[in-house]
């Protein structure tokens, strides 16, 4: 049986492998009433090598972190519309504020994250109930279309990765003008690869804004970032690269 | 086409645990004015043709064994707009 | 909104203890609330004076069956004395308290429980089955620990009756619905259809959560002048439908409102309520804790009371109520959810308080301990209740019912599968053994589940290191040591019916087996016994039965019970279901990256079976397939059971085996066919000398549900190592066969080649055949 | 007490999979006048007193902003109604 490295010994590894100078970038994970995925997108974020930040959905002041990560779960318990209300915290009109800066903080949402980042409209569209109308959850092979975003330079373009899925209002959808444009102008970041999960527009599994410093999907990386806890197919580490993505071009853009 | 609306609410006992996260909202965005919110379902049933007394009936007893569970739900209202 | 009870409490015309003590000839609706004339008149004695409405409310639910265990208790008290003081080594905390405590070195513990909530999820599938996780999951949090994962053993009525796709979408929706919002992995349970079911589903449900030792929190109310506080949810009627007779108490004619038939769960409360609370351990800011559920606060201040070390004093007015209209006994009584109590010292009042500000959660604080010995409830300032608080919580009728071995247990036992009218043609042709096969893993009691478990999530909180279709959920513990640990429950209501007392112990030994499979050290036990009514003697001597063989093999297996839950009455008119003991296994593994998975994976491993076969099918998946329910379930042999765990959990730590399943309902059939499919991977299985050594023919082997067995692959550098130490142990084993990457089938000598393409079709399409 | 009631549906030019599992499933119960049927939300804004035109302006705005999501949603109903 293969041998499963343990979050102590990763983290060391990747120090030892040189990356030490990442854990300088502090990436910021926000906890709404109602976050499941935070300590979960924590753990990627110090397994990819930074510094993961606790940023709580009520703070006025977006403390100095270099990039946020607005994790999954069900803030607020999705009741109105899932991220209709943690959008109106106050710490989401400073992410929306830096995110749309010139200093276009990275910002990475995932599952519940994306659905606050769309009602924040800081991403276009919006998620409805999967068309099958039931939770799902399975992992799920995605396209990497757009290899240019700040989370996303660590794969190669059209690379596929297998990360889990798992959720109940993930329909992606936007008019026809948007869904163009999308495409057009190549934010459309991951498309889901075989199968349709739950009918979501043109296959669309995760988008970024126009910057490319804004990204959104369903999925989620941060559950195959650590072999034996994620999917069973490759490593179950194909989620890692949106992390180490945004070090590496953090710490890229800071030299 | 008309169009028989549905609106069915949870039972006043029962909890709403969606209209209680909307009304702990509402306040942080300057709403003050609103002292309980519930949430329900509307649904819009479209008939081909006219709405008859046949149809109309057909569309309350739906809302009582499908639309609704009676179990924790009222149907609160049945009615025909025009369009 | 804010609804002061103080504001409407003058409609009331209050029965204070004062006016109680006045008036002994008042008729009080003791009957319409449960209570028999023997406990009414004990409550009266106990009292020296009649109960006032709000003392009657509390003695009625705290000495129903639910919440006094009346008819179990004389036999549950097995479960505290078969133990061995090895037994108790690392219990932390035993049965009484919320949930059990077990060491699990390091300074980590960890506590889990089952229970059930089996009649609201036939009235309301969703609202009832959500509500059953909530209730399991706030027994986990108040004993401090954060709970880490859920599990959900399901019984329903036949498959193919119109009311079990009902029961099925709401219950399964409802468990995902409350425990993804939760951020709870759901890493196992059971699903069984039986006709038994089909009026009254069984829906359990299991929480595990971990603590370092010194977070572990206990269920007390002590010192005098600490507050007490009731915070999370607001009290609404909930649960208190038929109590409303209790309006009396009032001696009023206002009639109180509709009371709710069922209660609706809010998971984005209870996620709060986890966070907040533990927060407040974090801080130690709590003394005492309880969770709020079956009788409510009636329940939650007499235990906390009666297990402190004085007494308590709330005011009830403060209460903050969803409804206006309920009256004092209706908001003792009342089950609202996603309430918890706690004991706060007055200086750690202001940190309390900014936690709960932090999560914007609602308290109140409803008064303080005393050192009067007394539990007393006043209502704005009138004194409405005035009792010891024990006699409450913990002296509660008892029951010795009488029980006998049913007429029919006798004929049920002579009528065997072998032989019988069902087991004419039994299969034998290569064809008709394939044939036979896939008829069994595609059968609703043998198919696949994932049209269950894909409505779940499993992986939130990225700890999940299996989960369906393993044998044990198992999850990590510690993030920098790998210490985790593994949950298996497992019933056999048809093994039960047939034998209570071995049937409990084959559930057991199969959820004990299913741990060991996985690599783990089996550790601690608790149960739910689902039942039919104690009032019928056939019913109370399963129950009696049950609770003897579970109690009794778990001193052979050297593993307590730290808790669980009874649940009787589980009948339709007066048929009683099976006897339905759920027993759920903890077991722990040092290092998780060792645990094993049930399914081979690399080309050219050996194939051993572990243990030995009889022609065991009375009780089988495949005589219930031929709608035959007789005869003797398998024998029990623990010593064996033991054994095999050992060599299983030795094996997985040493790197001998590299998949492991056992054999349990469907027998070897059910085995090699379910480890082909978990990773899509083959094998060449050839059973002569099984069939040889064990004197059976090819359909027994296959099909036979012997226990104490498992299959094991073994990578050709173990394959002496691993022979030396079953040899050295004395357990039989055989190697009976090769795992075949490339072929894509399960070739059985005997049995025409299955290609697991097809397998997996049959096996899959049973339940969306049924439930879309 | 009176109550705002704020009725919300899914723009019409998005496919709702609510109603449509439902008008799938109301012809299979006999229910054979319904060509089409679509889920909405309604919410009831419980008012401590009088309704005012600024508190009916507030629930108007609170519909737009909060309770709809106007990228996917229309307010179709706004309307005041006694206990
Ligand atoms: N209701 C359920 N919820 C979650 N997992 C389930 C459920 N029913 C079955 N499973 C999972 O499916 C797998 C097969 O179940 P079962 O055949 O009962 O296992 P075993 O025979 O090992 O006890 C196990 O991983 C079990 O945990
Ligand atoms: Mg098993």
């Amino acid at each position: 049986m293969t041998e499963l490295p343990l979050i102590g010994e990763a983290a060391a590894a990747a120090d030892a492998s040189g990356a030490r100078e990442l854990a300088g970038a502090r990436i910021g994970v926000v906890t709404f009433p109602g976050s499941l995925d935070d300590r979960d997108a924590a753990r990627a974020v110090r397994l990819a090598g930074g510094t993961a930040v606790s940023l709580w959905h009520a703070d006025t002041v977006l403390a100095d972190v270099d990039a946020v990560v607005i994790p999954g779960g069900f803030s607020y318990g999705d009741y109105l519309r899932a991220g209709a209300i943690s959008r109106f915290a106050p710490l989401m009109s400073k992410i929306v504020d830096a995110a749309n800066s010139d200093a276009k903080l990275p910002v990475l949402g995932i599952c519940n994250g994306f659905q606050i980042l769309t009602e924040s409209h800081l991403l276009p569209g919006s998620m409805i109930k999967n068309d099958h109308l039931k939770f799902l959850c399975r992992d799920q092979v995605l396209r990497v279309e757009n290899n240019s975003t700040m989370w996303t330079s660590d794969y190669a373009a059209g690379q596929e990765i297998t990360i889990p899925l798992k959720n109940q209002d993930g329909q992606y959808i936007a008019d026809e003008k948007t869904l163009d444009a999308l495409e057009a102008e190549g934010r459309v970041a991951f498309r889901y690869v075989g199968f349709n999960p739950n009918g979501s527009r043109r296959d669309i599994a995760g988008i970024s804004n126009a910057a490319g410093n804004v990204v959104g999907l369903m999925p989620h990386p941060e559950h195959a970032v650590e072999t034996g806890y994620g999917p069973e197919s490759n490593a179950g580490t194909d989620g890692l690269g949106f992390f180490t993505s945004v070090l590496n071009k953090l710490v890229g853009g800071a030299k | 086409m008309p169009r028989i609306v549905v609106d069915v609410m949870l039972k006043p006992e029962i909890l709403d645990p969606q209209g209680k996260a909307i009304v702990g909202a509402l306040p942080r965005l300057g709403f003050t004015s609103f002292s309980a919110v519930r949430q329900g379902k509307r649904f819009e049933l479209t008939v081909d043709g006219e709405v008859t007394d046949a149809i109309l009936a057909q569309a309350r007893e739906a809302a009582e064994t499908l639309l609704s569970n009676p179990v924790i739900e009222d149907v609160v209202n049945v009615e025909v707009v025009e369009a | 909104m804010t609804i002061s009870a103080d504001a409407v409490n003058k409609k009331f015309n209050i029965d204070t203890v004062e006016n109680a003590a006045k008036t002994p000839d008042t008729e009080l609706p003791w009957a319409e609330l449960g209570l028999k004339q023997n406990e009414f008149d004990e409550v009266v004695k106990v009292l020296g004076r009649r109960p006032t409405g709000a003392e009657l409310a509390m003695y009625s639910v705290m000495w129903s069956e639910h919440c006094s265990y009346k008819s179990s208790k004389n036999h549950l008290r097995q479960f505290g004395e078969k133990v061995t003081d090895e037994m108790k080594k690392d219990m932390l905390v035993g049965i009484g308290e919320n949930a059990g405590v077990t060491n699990l070195g390091d300074g980590w513990a960890v506590t889990f429980k089952i229970e059930s909530h089996n009649s609201p999820s036939f009235v309301e599938p969703y609202q009832g089955a959500a509500t059953g996780i909530g209730g399991i999951v706030r027994d986990i949090i108040s004993m401090g620990a954060r709970p880490v994962a859920v599990m959900d053993p399901l019984r329903f009525g036949a498959i193919d009756h119109p009311d079990t796709a009902r029961v099925m979408h709401g219950a399964v929706a409802g468990i995902g619905g409350y425990g993804n919002s939760l951020g709870l992995p759901n890493i196992g349970g059971e699903m069984v259809f039986d006709a038994v079911y089909q009026g009254n589903p069984l829906v359990n449900a299991l929480a595990v959560g971990v603590m370092r030792h010194e977070d572990i929190r206990l269920a007390n109310a002590s010192g005098k002048g600490n507050k007490v506080v009731l915070f999370g949810a607001r009290t609404g009627g909930d649960g208190i439908g038929g109590a409303s007779v209790l309006a009396s108490e009032s001696f009023d004619d206002t009639k109180p409102s509709k009371r709710p038939a069922v209660q609706v769960g809010d998971p984005f409360a209870e996620k709060v309520l986890i966070e907040c609370c533990l927060e407040l351990f974090k801080g130690s800011l709590v003394e005492g804790i309880q969770d709020l559920g079956a009788a409510g606060i009636s329940c939650a201040t007499s235990e906390l009371a009666s297990n402190g070390d004085g007494g308590m004093q709330v005011e009830l007015t403060s209460v903050l109520l969803r409804d206006p209209t309920l009256t004092p006994g209706e908001i003792l009584m009342s089950e609202s959810q996603e309430r918890m109590m706690a004991v706060v010292t007055p200086e750690n009042i202001a940190a309390f308080e900014a936690v709960m500000d932090k999560w914007a959660v609602e308290y109140s604080w409803l008064g303080e301990v005393t050192d009067t010995g007394r539990l007393i409830i006043t209502w704005d300032g009138e004194v409405i209740v005035d009792v010891d608080p024990r006699t409450v919580a913990h002296d509660g009728p008892v029951y010795d019912r009488p029980y006998a071995r049913p007429s029919w247990q006798d004929s049920v036992q002579a009528d065997s599968f072998t032989g019988s009218v069902q087991d004419a043609g039994r299969p034998s042709a290569p064809a008709e053994l394939a044939a036979a096969v896939t008829e069994l893993v595609a059968s609703p009691n043998m198919c696949d589940k994932s049209w269950i478990t894909k409505q779940y999530d499993r992986y939130v909180g990225g700890n999940t290191a299996m989960a369906f279709p393993d044998d044990a959920g198992v999850v990590r513990v510690d993030e920098e040591t790998g210490l985790g640990v593994a949950l298996a429950t497992d019933a056999n209501g048809r093994y039960t019916y047939l034998d209570p007392y071995h049937g409990a112990q084959l559930a057991l030994a199969e959820a004990y087996r299913n741990v060991a499979t996985s690599g783990a050290v089996p550790m601690a036990v608790s149960d739910c016994l689902n039942f039919g009514s104690p009032e019928d003697p056939d019913v109370m001597w399963q129950l009696a039965e049950a609770i003897r063989g579970l109690s009794d093999a778990c001193m052979v297996l050297g593993i307590p019970v730290t808790g669980g839950n009874v649940s009787l009455y589980n009948q339709t008119g007066t048929t009683p279901i099976h006897p339905s003991p759920v027993v759920a296994v903890l077991g722990k593994l040092d290092d998780v990256a060792r645990r094993t998975p049930s399914g081979w994976k690399e080309d050219g491993q050996a194939i051993y079976l572990l243990g030995t076969t009889a022609a065991e099918l009375d009780g089988s998946e495949w005589s219930n397939l031929r709608g035959h329910l007789g005869g003797l379930p398998p024998k029990v042999d623990l010593a064996a059971e033991r054994a095999l765990g050992e060599i299983l959990i030795n094996a997985s730590r040493d790197g001998m085996i590299d998949s492991a399943h056992d054999l349990s309902e469907g027998g070897l059939a059910a085995a090699l066919v379910e480890s082909s499919l978990r990773y899509g991977v083959g094998a060449r299985i050839a059973l002569e000398d099984l069939l040889e050594r064990d004197g059976v023919d090819l359909f027994t082997a296959l099909f036979s549900e012997s226990q104490a067995r498992a299959l094991v692959a073994v990578p050709r550098s173990e394959e002496v190592r691993f022979k030396d130490m079953c040899t050295a142990r004395g357990f039989a084993h055989l190697r009976v066969g090769v795992v075949d990457a490339a072929g894509g089938q399960l070739e059985i000598n005997g049995v025409e080649t299955l290609s697991l393409d097809a397998l997996r079709e049959a096996h899959e399409a049973t339940l969306p055949k049924y439930f879309g």
